[in-house]
Order: C-alpha cells, then structure tokens, then sequence
C-alpha cells in the first residue's frame, strides 16, 4: 500500500508534568482509512498523548499537522471543529442531559434560529440505531448503564469526526456483542477514509481491527509496527520492555477451607433477585453474564451498599445483618467497585491517603495511623502492585486510569479481608498488569481468602474461579463448578436461558 | 426534556395552585382580581431577578450581587433624570450596559481566574452597594413626565385589580428566558456547564464564553429589575433591596432547580416567585403575627415546601426504579 | 509538619503584614500597646478582639466548607445562643449554666441543620437557609423584638472582661481553635472530613460514616457559632436579637476563603481561616482609623477584598510561581495551567 | 366598633420600633379596634405589598411607618380609590398631601438641633471636639438628625466634629466604632459625643469605661430615643442628654381615625410628637420605670 500523506501528523510531541515526564519527543503519524492502535503500559502516556492532540492539555512542544497544515488546538473545541472526534477514557458525557442532547450539544439541528428538538431526537434515534441501540433518546442519559453511555460518547465523537477519530479504551465497559458492533462501525469509517485511533489493553481487538500500532514506553514511542508483520508476543514485549512470563494456567485449586459466608434468598426488590450463595475461605467465585445481569448488584448487595430487603446471611455460621459498607468492613469484607472515577478514588487526596482510608475509616477516627505507618502500607503495595507515581503524595487523580485502579485494589489489601469482592478488578489494567493480578488473585486464594469476582472477561474468570455463578436479568441462572468450568459453558449457561 | 426531569416542575405548580386554593377558602377577598394583579405587580422586579439567578444557578454557579445591583441602577438612574435632562429611555439603555458589563466581568473574573461564584459575587455586592452609597445616601425621587406615562399604563379589571406593565415586562422575560434557555444554544450550554463544566469543555461548549454570558445576563436583567423597581417606587434608594438576592435564590430553588446546576426550568422559578408572593400576601391577609413570628413562620413554609418537594421526588424516583427494574426483567 | 503549615499559611501571613502596614500608615499609633486600668490597650488588641466572633465561626465553617457545604445560619444562631444566654441570666440562672443553655441551643441549631443536610440530603445552602431565616425569629421571640440587658458580672467577663490583661474573647477564640485544630490534626478526622468533602459515595463505600460526620461538623459550627453569640452578647451586656451577627455568615465565609480554602470542600487549613478572619477585621480596622466618609466604607472594603482574592486565585497564583520559577531552575511547563482532565474532577 | 386597620410596620430592628408596635397594639386593643400587622423585614417592596393587602382586604384604615421617603405614589393612589384612609407614622414621605390623611411625625431635624442646642449650652465656651455616631447609612434617620444637629452647631465656633463614622444604630458597632475613636483621637481629645440613637450611645458608653474613662464626665453624651437604658445610664452620671422620641404616634392616630368615622372631621397634615429633651436632672429612675415594660 503505497502511503498517501498522513492526515495526522505529530512530531516531538512533549508534556511535562511536575515531577514526570509524561510524552518525550513523540511521533504519530496517522493515515486515511487506517485504524492505528496505541498501546502501551498504564501511565504509558496513552491518554496524555491523546489530551495534547485535542488540545484538552497544552503540550511543552512538538508540532502537530493535519492534512498537512500545521494545526494548533488550544482546546476540545478547536479540535472539533478542525475534524478530530475523540471519545477520552472513562465516560464523558454530561448526565443531566438526555442522550439526544448529548449527541448534539454544540451542533443542534436548527430551525428559524432556533433549537428543534423535533429534529434532534428523530436523528439521535436514528445514529443510535446504527449502534444497535434502541432507546428513547429522550430521556436523561443518567438513566442508562455505563455501557450505553459509552456508545452514545462513541456515537457523538463519530458523528463530530470529519477527518480522525480518537478512541481511548472504548471498550473497557463494552460486552462482546457491543463490541463487535463498535468494529462494524469502525470498518465502515474506515472505508470512509478516516483514520482512527484506537487505545485498548485487549490485544486481540488490537488484532481484530487494527493496522498498525504505536507502542509508547515511559513517554516514549518505542516503535510503530504493522500489524500484519508482528506477533502478540512480540508487541507485548514491546509494550513491557521484557517478555511476559508464560500465561498463567488454570492453576490447581487446593481444597477450599472452612464455610465463610452463606447467603440464603439474599435479594432487593427492584436491584437483584433472591439468590443462595456460599462461599468458603480460599475459594473463588466469579460473576457471569452479560451486560446488566445483575453482577454488579449482586456484589454491592453483598457488601451492603445496598441493603437487602430480603433473605438471611450467615457468617462463619452466626447471623449476620449488613444494612451499609461500614458493617461489611467490620466483618472484614471489601468491595473495590466497578466504577473507580464516581465509587473509588477521593482525587484530591494523596495515594498513600487513599490507600490508608478503608484502614483508617476501620480503625475510628481517634486511632490516626501515624504517618510513617501510612508511608510503609502505602510503600508496600505500590511496590507489590507495581504502582507507577511521582511521589506518594501526588492527588491520586493524577494518576494513570490503569494505576488508579491498582491502588483502590491497594486501599482494599490494606485491611486484611477475609472477604474480597472485586467487580471488574481488571477493567483499564495492561497486559502485565493483567497478568499480575491475575496472579494476585490465586495467590490470595491460595492464602484462604475468599473472593467474589465479577469480570465480563470470561477467560479470565475460567482462570481463577473455583465456581462460575452464572446471571441473567438479575437473576442467578446457573452455577458451574470444577471441571464444568470453560468459557463455552458459560456461554452456553447465559444461553440456555435465552432460549428458554 | 423527559417527563421524569419536568416532575419537580409540576410538583411546584400543583404546590402553588393547592396552596393558593387553600388559602382563598380562608379568606374568600384572596380570589379576587387585585390579589392576582398585585401578586404579578409587586413581584415583578422579583420575578426579573429570579430569570437571572436561575440561568447562573443551572449553571451550577451563584449571584449574590443582585440586590446590590438593583439598589444601584435604582441610585443612578435617579441621579441621572435629576442632574441631566437626558431622556428616561437613554438612561435604561446606559444603566444597562452598565449591569450587563458588570456582571460580565464578574464572569470573567470567575471563568479566567477560577475563583468561586459565590466570593466574586459576594465582593461584587459590596462594591455594588458601595457605589450606590457614593451616588447618594439619600433617598432620590425621580420625577419625569415620562415616567408618568409608563406609570399610567394599566389595565384595570373588574374587581379593581391593576395589571401594570412591569408585570406584562416580567411575563415577557419569563417567555424569553425559556426560550434562550431551552431553544438556543446558549441555553443548552448553560445546562451544560451545570452537569459538569469540565466534561462540557472537553466536549466543546465554549466555557469562557457561556460563563461570563450567563453572568452577563443576571447583571442585566438585575439592571432591568432596577428599572422596574424606580417604576414601582418613583425613587432611587441606596438601601432598597437588601437581601433580595437570597428571596430569588429561595424563589429558584422553590421551582425545583438545584443549586448544584444542571437541572431546573425557569417556569419553576415563576411559580416559586408566586409561592413566595403567597405566603406574604397570606401573611398580610392573616394580620396576627408578631415581627419574630413573621420570620419564623416563612422559614417554615420554606422548610415545608423543601420536605414536600424532596418528598415527591423520593416517592417518584422510587417509582421510576421499579418501573425500569421491570423493564429490565420483561 | 510545622514547616508545611508554615508554608500553606504564608500568603494569607504576607496579606495580613500588608493590611497592618496600611493601618500603620493612615495611623502611625496603630502599633502602640499600652497597660491601662488592668488591660492591654491599643489597636491590635482590638483587631484581635474584634475579629473573635469571626474567627469563631470561621473555625466551624472552615469544617463545613471542607465537607463541601455551607452554613449560612450561623448569624442567626449566634442571636439565638445570645438571647439564651441572656434570657437565662436575667431569669436568675448563674453564668455557667447560662453559657450552658446557650451552648445546648447552638448545638441544637447544628443537629437541625446537619439532619437536613446528612438524613435530609437537603442541599446545604437551602437547609441552612431555612433556619438563617426562622432563627433570628426564633431569638426575638426570646426577647420579645427588645435588646434583652443584663448585668450579670461573670456574663460579661466573656465578653468584655480580661484574663490576665488580655481581652477574654481573645483566650476564646484561640482556645476553641486550638482545641478544634488539635483533635482535628492529632486524630484521623481531618483526613476523613477531607475525603467525605471531595467524593462522598466513595467515602461511604471505603467505610466512612459520613453521615455522622456530616452532622458533626455543622454542629461544631453551631456550636462555635453559639459562642460568638454569648460573647458579642456578653460585650454589649445584652442580647439584641435583631442585629447580633447580621450578616456575619458572609464574613465567616469570607475569611475562609480568604484563608484559601475551596467552597468545593477537601482540603482545609483551620490556621489559614484564622488568619482570614483576621484580615477581614484589619481592613475594618482600616476603614475605622481612615476616617473616610462613611459612604465610602464599602466601596473600600469591596475594592480591598477583591484585591486580595484576586492575588489569591489560583490562576494569579501560578503565575506567580512561574515568575519565580523562572529565574530559578528552569521548570518546564507553559504559563497556561493545564486544565483539569477528565479524571480530575469529582463528582457534581 | 369592630373597625379593622392595617399597620405596616418597617420591622423590629430597634428596641424603639418594638416599642411602638407594642404600644400601637396596646392601643388599638384599648379602643376596640382590629389591627391586621404587617412586618416588613425592612423592604420597601414589602411595604408596598402589605398596604396592596389591606387594600384587597377592605380594611378602614391604613396606618404606615414608611422605610423611606420616596415611592409612594402609586400604591397610596390605590388606597385613595379605595377610599381607604392612610395615615404616616413616625416619618414624613415625599408624596402629594392628598394621598394620605395626615403624618404623626416627629421633626428629625429638630430633634437633632435639640441635641445640638444642648451640647452648645452645655460646653459654653470650652473648645469641644465631638465625635459623632451615626445611624444605618442613607437611612432617613440618619441623615436628618446629622443635619439637625450640624445645623444647631454651626454658630458655636468652639464645637467641631473631628470624627464620624457609622454605628449602624447599634449597640455592637457603637462600641465598636468608640473604641477606635478613643483610640485614633485620644481620649482626652474627645470633649463629647453625639449618637444618633441611644443603643449606641449604651454601646459606647461601655467602650469609654474599658479605656478608663468617665462616661458623662470625660466624655459628654447626647444621644436621641430616649429608650430606657439611657435613662439608666443618665441616672447612672454615664450620659447626659437624650431627645424622646415618642412611640407612641399611633395614639395620636387613631384619635385622628375615631374623630374621621364620627364625623367625618379632617385633621391637619401634620401632627407633630413633641421632641422632649431629658437631662440628668429629671427623675430618671421614675421614667426608666414608666417605660421598661413598653417592649424597647
Ligand atoms: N496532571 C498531571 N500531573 C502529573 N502527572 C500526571 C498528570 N496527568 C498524568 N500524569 C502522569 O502522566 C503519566 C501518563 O498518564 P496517562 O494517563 O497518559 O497514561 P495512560 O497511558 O493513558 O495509562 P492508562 O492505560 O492507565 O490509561 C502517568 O504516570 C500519570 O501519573
Ligand atoms: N439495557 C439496559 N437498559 C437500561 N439500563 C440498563 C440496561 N442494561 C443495564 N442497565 C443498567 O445498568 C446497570 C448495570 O447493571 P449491573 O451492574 O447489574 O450489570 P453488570 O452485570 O454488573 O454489568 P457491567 O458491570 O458489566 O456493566 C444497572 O443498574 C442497570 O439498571
Ligand atoms: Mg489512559
Ligand atoms: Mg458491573
């Protein structure tokens, strides 16, 4: 393929942050109707690079060129309107609006000067169609799930994007069929001619659908391979800058210990129905199901976020009653939450703040954790998990969105559970990460921890669990266990029920 | 919008319309035309003010510089008429610019410097007031035949009620406003930067821009609400409307938007502004209560609307829960 | 530690040093402090006299503010607090038990308000609202619309007396902050309060009970509040239901802002509010010894403040770090801030 | 005989309004006339909607203590249409005669040169240097009885205000702004001070002993109202003069309204209270006795 000139052209791109160097002297060069990936570790510089493009931070130099004029965009507006759609990591969209305003805030449809609304949400539902989705573009965006919310940024940063498009994890919420819609999508804007780029910690979407890739290392761009030519491994080593240890197997479980947690018709009215559970020390039970299922439900009403209205709990044989999180922390449960931005970090705190706070808040407020006490919890595990930081006391919302969740996980470590529930532990994580924690979590197994996992990632729940439940509807739909354990028999459990 | 988000509106209007048949079968003179027309009448620059403070309030931000601005436009003007022979029209349109370039400002103090809404305004209500003192300690009649005239304009329908024109003036502000704010751009972009103004930056609404404009706008209609008020009172006083600021902010949240911006209708502010006309007028009407008991008794209505609002809006959302829990299963 | 403070404090110390040099130079006195009739005597006494109600509010507000919130009863409260205590006294009660009452009753102010706002879920400027409104209603029917004198000589040593030569409100206010300040700091409140003020859910969900945190920091407020009411009661030897704290709420506010604490709740430093409040009693100080017409009294003290939040505003702020950073090692980042990411911001 | 009247009252920022709301209730329960009150808060707007009120309610006669002079017109002219008679209380305003019945006033003015009359008989010759405390800024209050005061001083060369600032009628800032008068002109430079009410002639007068000086001695105080802890203070030798002002203008009122309805005589449009000047020389015990209870 004879290469055209780039749309997209950056060169010596720099940022430099207080104490970190984010982007050093980066190129990308993007061309009509290709998807480029850009992979790299967490704190890579990924979204650093992105925000610098769009204008959205001020970059420390390097020049940016699109179709060969030399641009400079001082802000998200500016770009927009040069033809740069961009979708930035975690949902941005603005909840108190309705999704038809959403789609079209700063191009509605006009009609004599003024604002049809009409128009605006005959054509939402249309774009929306496109995306498979069929809801009523007139109601609150807050009212949908975070899966649907991240569609419709999609959709908005399609329809804005006249010459490149910028994706940033789009898919971390997204389930497979979602997904898969999204490739559609993308393939066809790339017979448009548009040049996309695509940031994900799934290699195998990177393979699916893209064509070239740019590995950025430490704020460096260590090289920009055609995908064709390359190997996962090879990309992976790339990315970490050493080879990643075989994948970890479906390790060996040894037997689970005493009976730790019994929940007998556990349910809330209008959130999740009831269900049976056990869960025994050093055992694993992962959460399936599609979007919606009711995982998430499942975990927060186990924790007490919600309380339920229903059913009886039992610990270690005694009753037990959990009508909010400080009741589930003083029986030694955790929960790291599926949403990090909204339920996980206080961003203006420092990380070792935020690592200590579920201790802290455990301990009472009159029994303070002295500051060199702080320093070596929070030492310990940004080592152990391989937090990557400027310092310990920078505001934890400074942080790379892969590390961010590396320390909630952190916060949760640091009180010792005897129950750990995770949902999503590895949404935003890189393939290293991936890895360890992974790891991590057989590792706690092994140590007797009992944990709840929730994962959309099947491969990776068939890894780790001891016993998959299985959701529907917010309704459990099946169980599987030992052997029964493979990614087809979820499937087919999720499945079954379809037809039935 | 949904009909969910328009539900604290109409919670508001059947507040006002309960309340207001409540009170006219206690005092039968309540029905009356001149209760209406005074309710439209002496709310009026109220009512302006409460158009201002909603945009800055949806826009999650706040003015506290209101009332300052009105006694202000009030001093001015009425220095004005007396020192030159300029015409009344010429003045409105110079005391204008004054306001809206003064509430421009303090947008762009609060936008380029990144300070609170709240501090900006606050020192703007000093400097606001400060500078009415300096205009004139005393109270300044304002006398001018074309005042007169537009004085002169009412209608006045049976029952001995008078419709003035500050009223149809508020009416026309209240049809504006919901026009800017729901068919406009700028309107959609006030919302914008409500729900969260760094998400609306990142997707393109100008900030800078809409912010100083939001102030810009209650900094003018402050100045229109001044205008109304030498109409209403023939005067220019330096110590008028002090604290107004705070009825308007009670009048928005009365409406159902919050403070927290991002939610809310400008029709829901009208219909705080005559709640808020209702208790008084109820207040009057009874004619018992001590000055203490006057002060305790509207802290009391503003509590119990508060409760019955957040109470209606439990009970809805909890419905609309369910409802989508169902949706989800069937 | 001490250091750090010493540094997060440092603007509002140089503004405090500038207003006290402009007071020296519309009154050379203003320095002067003499040993009168059993007292210290002169200007700063009284800017530190005069700023104990402020500094007394502050310190609760400054708590309030940190947890993303406002109080804007405290004026009223301060009135009613006075008129108890008042009402007490003259009804025959001993002192003691008259500041008591007085304290039961801000207390109480502060329970209400931090219901509405924690069980309630009222948003705070409204919640206090309603009692800023109801309140002051509520002390003028304790005294019945008059000023409520007393005479009772423990009474007003709070508030007019001396300990040890030194104006008793002084001990108060630097007592009570020291005493906030301290089980603040020495125990995990702090960071705790910080947290519930920057993301509540994920407060609640790491097993902070913000609830009861919520409502413990608007009845510290309430309380602080009840306290500059008995003294400003205490000073003029009776509780004037109508005036007592007019409008104080607005300079509570004023001085922690001016301490550079964000309205947005999180970080707070209770020393910085301190000395916010007693900024804002120097400009008074100023306006009192300039002698300028009255007329020009706001005008003046719009014009001061603005200054001052202008010099503070983050924006200023930066560049003038960059000033200076600049003829120092060379920090390599462009004047314009970066703006916040998406990430940064917490919720709305 | 069963009449109703609606009073607007400004509020109850003073001790001295309460009185007079205290003492209006007292009188119309005397005569057997309905009172429908109305606080104002302090807003004019307020006011206007109270007397829109009565108007709407049909009540048979409008008593208003006016917040400010100016912006009457339009709302008296509905209660003239209504036939409804509105009588001033305690301030004059600026509006056509006709549209209200009469004023019971005092003369503000006067009451100023009252205190000025005294203080330059007081001091005779002696060079005096006063300080001057004055009312909420832009209130009427405040500017008439500076001017009175001003006016009844100009003659006596040896009388000079070296210092004046705002003490917002009351105690508080009364003691506030005293303090730091003592202090920016010296004690013993101040030879006496006019307040324009008497809170804060109390206020300051607590300020003046923590500096350790005498009230009434070192420092002359006149003051105007007249309320009762002046008196106590006069009895006390801590101040030496207050101008009464009465608040009791509804009595006078409502003799005005009573002759009306019998009838139909008119009064003439200006009833003035008497400005009485009390010294330490009267019985300031007895007085302060006669009016603690009044509600001041
Ligand atoms: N405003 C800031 N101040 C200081 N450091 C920052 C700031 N923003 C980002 N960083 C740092 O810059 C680095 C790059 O962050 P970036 O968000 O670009 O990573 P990323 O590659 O997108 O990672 P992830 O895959 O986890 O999203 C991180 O180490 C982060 O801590
Ligand atoms: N199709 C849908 N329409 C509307 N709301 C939905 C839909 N699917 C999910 N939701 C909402 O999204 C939220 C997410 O559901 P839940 O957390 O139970 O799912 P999950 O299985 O954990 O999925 P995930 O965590 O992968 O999003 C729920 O509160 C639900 O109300
Ligand atoms: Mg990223
Ligand atoms: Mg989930």
């Amino acid at each position: 393929m004879a290469m055209p000139e780039p749309v997209l052209h950056a060169r010596g791109i720099s940022k430099f942050f207080p104490g970190a160097i984010a982007l050093d002297d980066v190129e990308l060069a993007l061309y009509p109707g290709e998807v480029h990936a850009l992979l790299g570790e967490n704190g890579a510089g990924k979204s650093t690079l992105i925000k610098c493009l769009t204008g959205a931070y001020t970059r420390d130099g390097g020049t940016i060129a699109l179709s060969g004029v030399e641009i400079d965009p001082r802000d998200p507006l500016d770009s927009q309107a040069l033809g740069i759609g961009t979708v930035y990591q975690e949902v941005n969209l603005l909840p108190n609006l309705t999704v038809a305003e959403n789609l079209f805030l700063g191009r509605q449809p006009m009609r004599w000067g003024m604002v049809d609304h009409r128009r605006m949400k005959r054509e939402a539902r249309e774009v929306l169609r496109d995306y498979g989705l069929d809801i009523d573009p007139g109601r609150l965006l807050d009212s949908y799930s975070i899966a649907i919310q991240q569609i419709v940024a999609i959709a908005r940063a399609v329809e804005l994007s006249g010459k490149v498009l910028i994706l940033d994890e789009p898919t971390a919420s997204l389930d497979h069929d979602e997904v898969k819609l999204l490739f559609s999508v993308i393939e066809r804007l790339k017979g448009r001619g548009l040049a996309i780029v695509f940031i994900t910690h799934f290699l195998d979407q990177v393979f699916a659908i893209s064509d070239r890739a740019t590995i950025l290392r430490n704020g460096r761009v260590v090289g920009t391979r055609r995908l064709a030519d390359v190997s996962q491994t090879e990309i992976v080593t790339l990315m970490l800058g050493r080879q990643l240890e075989a994948a970890t197997h479906h390790r060996a479980h040894s037997e689970p210990g005493e009976l730790l947690l019994s929940l007998k018709g556990f349910g809330k009215g209008g959130s999740i129905e009831p269900f049976d559970m056990e869960i025994r020390e050093g055992e694993v039970v992962g959460l399936a199901g599609l979007l919606g299922s009711g995982r998430s439900e499942t975990a927060n009403v186990v924790f007490g976020v919600v309380a339920a209205d229903q059913g009886t709990a039992e610990l270690r044989g005694r009753g037990l009653r959990i009508t909010n999180p400080r009741e589930a922390i003083r029986n030694r449960f955790a929960l790291c939450p599926e949403d990090r931005k909204t339920d996980g970090i206080v961003g203006d705190l420092s990380v070792r703040e935020n690592i200590i706070l579920s201790l802290q808040a455990r301990q009472g407020w009159h029994r303070p954790i002295p500051r060199a006490k702080a320093e070596e919890i929070a030492q310990h595990y940004v080592k152990a998990l391989d937090i990557r930081l400027a310092s310990l006391d920078m505001p934890i919302r400074l942080l790379s969105g892969g590390n961010q969740q590396k320390a909630l996980l952190a916060r949760w470590l640091a009180t010792e559970p005897e129950l750990l529930i995770l949902d999503e532990p590895t949404r935003g994580i890189d393939v290293g990460a991936h890895a360890e924690i992974i790891a991590l979590i057989e590792d706690l197994r092994e140590k007797g921890m009992a944990l709840i996992v929730a994962s959309s990632e099947m491969e990776e729940l068939v890894a780790y669990s001891s016993r998959i439940v299985v959701l529907r509807d917010r309704r459990q739909v099946g169980e599987l266990s030992g052997a029964e354990i493979s990614t087809k028999a979820i499937v087919e459990a999720i499945a079954a029920e379809d037809a039935a | 919008m949904s009909q969910s988000t328009k539900l604290p509106l109409y919670i508001t209007l059947a507040t006002f319309v309960l309340a207001f048949v409540l009170c006219a079968a206690q005092y039968p003179a309540m029905a009356s035309t001149r209760v209406v027309a005074n309710l439209l009448t002496d709310n009026a620059f109220l009512g302006i003010t409460a158009v201002g403070m909603t945009f800055v309030i949806l826009s999650g931000g706040i003015d506290l510089s209101v009332g300052s601005v009105i006694a202000f436009t009030g001093v001015f003007l009425a220095v004005i008429l007396r020192e030159t022979s300029i015409h009344p029209l010429v003045a409105f349109a110079l005391v204008l610019l004054i306001t809206t370039g003064f509430g421009a400002a303090m947008g762009g103090i609060i936008h380029y410097l990144e300070m609170p809404p709240f501090i900006v305004t606050l020192a703007g209500m000093f400097l606001m007031r400060g500078l009415a003192y300096v205009l004139s300690t005393e109270s300044v009649p304002i006398t001018h035949e074309f005042y007169d005239w537009l004085q002169s304009l009412y209608w006045k329908a049976p029952g001995g009620g008078r419709f003035r024109l500050t009223g149809a003036l508020m009416l026309l502000t209240y049809v504006a406003a919901m026009i800017v704010l729901h068919r406009t751009r700028f309107g959609q972009n006030v919302y914008a930067i409500g729900g969260s103004a760094q998400t609306a930056q990142l997707m393109g609404v100008p900030r800078a821009r809409t912010t100083i404009g939001i102030y810009a706008v209650s900094g003018g209609l402050a100045g229109l609400a001044g205008i109304v008020y030498t109409l209403y009172t023939s005067a220019g006083y330096s110590l008028a409307t002090v604290g107004v600021e705070l009825d308007a902010i009670a009048a928005v949240v009365i409406g159902g938007t919050l403070l927290t911006g991002g939610s809310g209708f400008v029709a829901g502010t009208f219909f705080g502004i005559l709640i808020m006309g209702l208790i008084q007028t109820y207040i009057v009407f009874d004619g018992t209560l001590s000055s203490w008991w006057t002060k305790i008794v509207i802290g009391g209505l503003l509590f119990a609307f508060i409760m019955l609002q957040k109470g209606l809006g439990w009970a809805t959302t909890a419905r609309i829960r369910l409802l989508t829990a169902s949706d989800a299963r069937s | 530690m001490m250091k750090s403070t010493l540094k997060r404090v440092m603007p509002q110390i140089i503004i405090l040093a500038l207003v006290l040099a402009a007071n020296v130079l519309v009154f050379p006195g203003f320095f002067n402090i003499e040993f009168q009739h059993g007292r210290l005597f002169g200007n700063l006494i009284d800017v530190l006299n005069r700023g104990a109600p402020t500094a007394l509010l502050a310190t609760g507000m400054t708590l309030v503010i940190a947890t993303r919130g406002i109080d804007l009863s405290v004026g009223a409260v301060m009135a009613i607090a006075g008129a108890v205590a008042a009402s007490a006294v003259v009804g025959g009660a001993h002192w003691t038990l008259a500041v008591l009452m007085a304290l039961a009753a801000g207390a109480a102010c502060g329970l209400w308000n931090g219901l509405l706002v924690a069980i309630f879920r009222i948003q705070p400027i409204v919640a206090t609202l309603v009692l800023m409104v109801a309140g002051r209603g509520i002390a003028q029917l304790l005294t019945e619309g008059a000023i409520l004198t007393f005479n009772d000589p423990g009474l007003i040593r709070l508030g007019a007396g001396t300990i040890a030569a030194v104006p008793t409100p002084i001990w108060i206010w630097i007592a009570v902050a020291c005493a906030v300040g301290l089980v603040i700091r020495r125990s995990a409140l702090g960071l705790l309060i910080e947290a519930v003020g920057i993301n509540q859910t994920s407060s609640r969900l790491a097993g902070i009970n913000a609830r009861v945190l919520l409502i413990a920091v608007y009845l510290v407020s309430g309380l602080c509040a009840a306290l500059a009411g008995v003294i400003v009661a205490a000073d003029i030897k009776g509780a004037d239901a109508n005036n007592a704290g007019l409008w104080m709420e607005l300079d509570a506010i004023l001085a922690v802002v001016i301490g550079g604490n964000s309205l947005l709740g999180g970080r707070f430093s209770i020393t910085a509010s301190l000395l916010g409040a007693l900024i804002i009693q120097g400009v008074n100080s100023l306006i009192l010894l300039s002698g300028m017409p009255v007329e020009f009294n706001l005008v003046i003290k719009a014009l001061i403040i603005i200054a001052i939040l202008v010099i503070q505003s983050p924006r200023v702020r930066h560049s003038l770090y960059l000033l200076r950073a600049s003829t120092g090692p060379v920090l390599r980042e462009r004047p314009k801030p970066a703006p916040r990411t998406p990430q940064e911001e917490g919720q709305s | 005989e069963g009449e109703t009247v609606g009073f607007s009252q400004i509020g109850s920022e003073s001790g001295w309004r309460a009185a007079e709301t205290t003492v209006t209730k007292q009188q119309a329960e005397e005569r057997g006339i309905t009172l429908k009150f109305a606080d104002a808060q302090q807003k004019q707007e307020n006011q206007i909607k109270a007397i829109r009120g009565f108007v709407a309610q049909g009540v048979d006669a409008i008593l208003l203590a006016p917040v400010v002079a100016t912006g009457w017109e339009e709302v008296l002219e509905e209660a003239k249409d209504a036939d409804i008679p509105v009588i001033l209380l305690d301030r004059n305003i600026d509006a056509p005669e006709d549209l209200y019945m009469t004023a019971v006033t005092s003369d503000q003015v006067h009451e100023g040169m009252v205190a000025g009359n005294w203080l330059v008989e007081a001091v005779g010759d002696a060079e005096c240097p006063v300080v001057e405390l004055q009312g909420t800024t832009g209130s009427s209050p405040a500017i008439s009885r500076k001017k009175g005061f001003e006016e009844a001083i100009a003659a006596a060369d040896n009388i000079s205000i070296t210092r004046s600032q705002t003490g917002d009628f009351t105690r508080a800032q009364g003691k506030v702004v005293m303090e730091s008068f003592l202090k920016s002109e010296g004690g013993e430079n101040i030879c006496a001070l006019y307040a324009h009410n008497d809170d804060m002639a109390v206020g300051a007068i607590q300020a003046i002993k923590e500096a350790g000086l005498k009230p009434g001695e070192d420092i002359k105080i006149v003051s105007i109202d007249s309320v009762p802890d002046i008196h106590l203070a006069m009895k006390a030798g801590e101040a030496n003069a207050t101008v009464e002002l009465t608040p009791n203008m509804a009595g006078p009122a409502f003799d005005v309204l009573e002759a009306y309805w019998a009838d139909g005589t008119m009064p003439p449009k200006w009833i003035q209270t008497e400005s009485k000047l009390y010294t330490s020389d009267d019985d300031n015990a007895a007085i302060y006795e006669s009016k603690k209870d009044l509600g001041y």
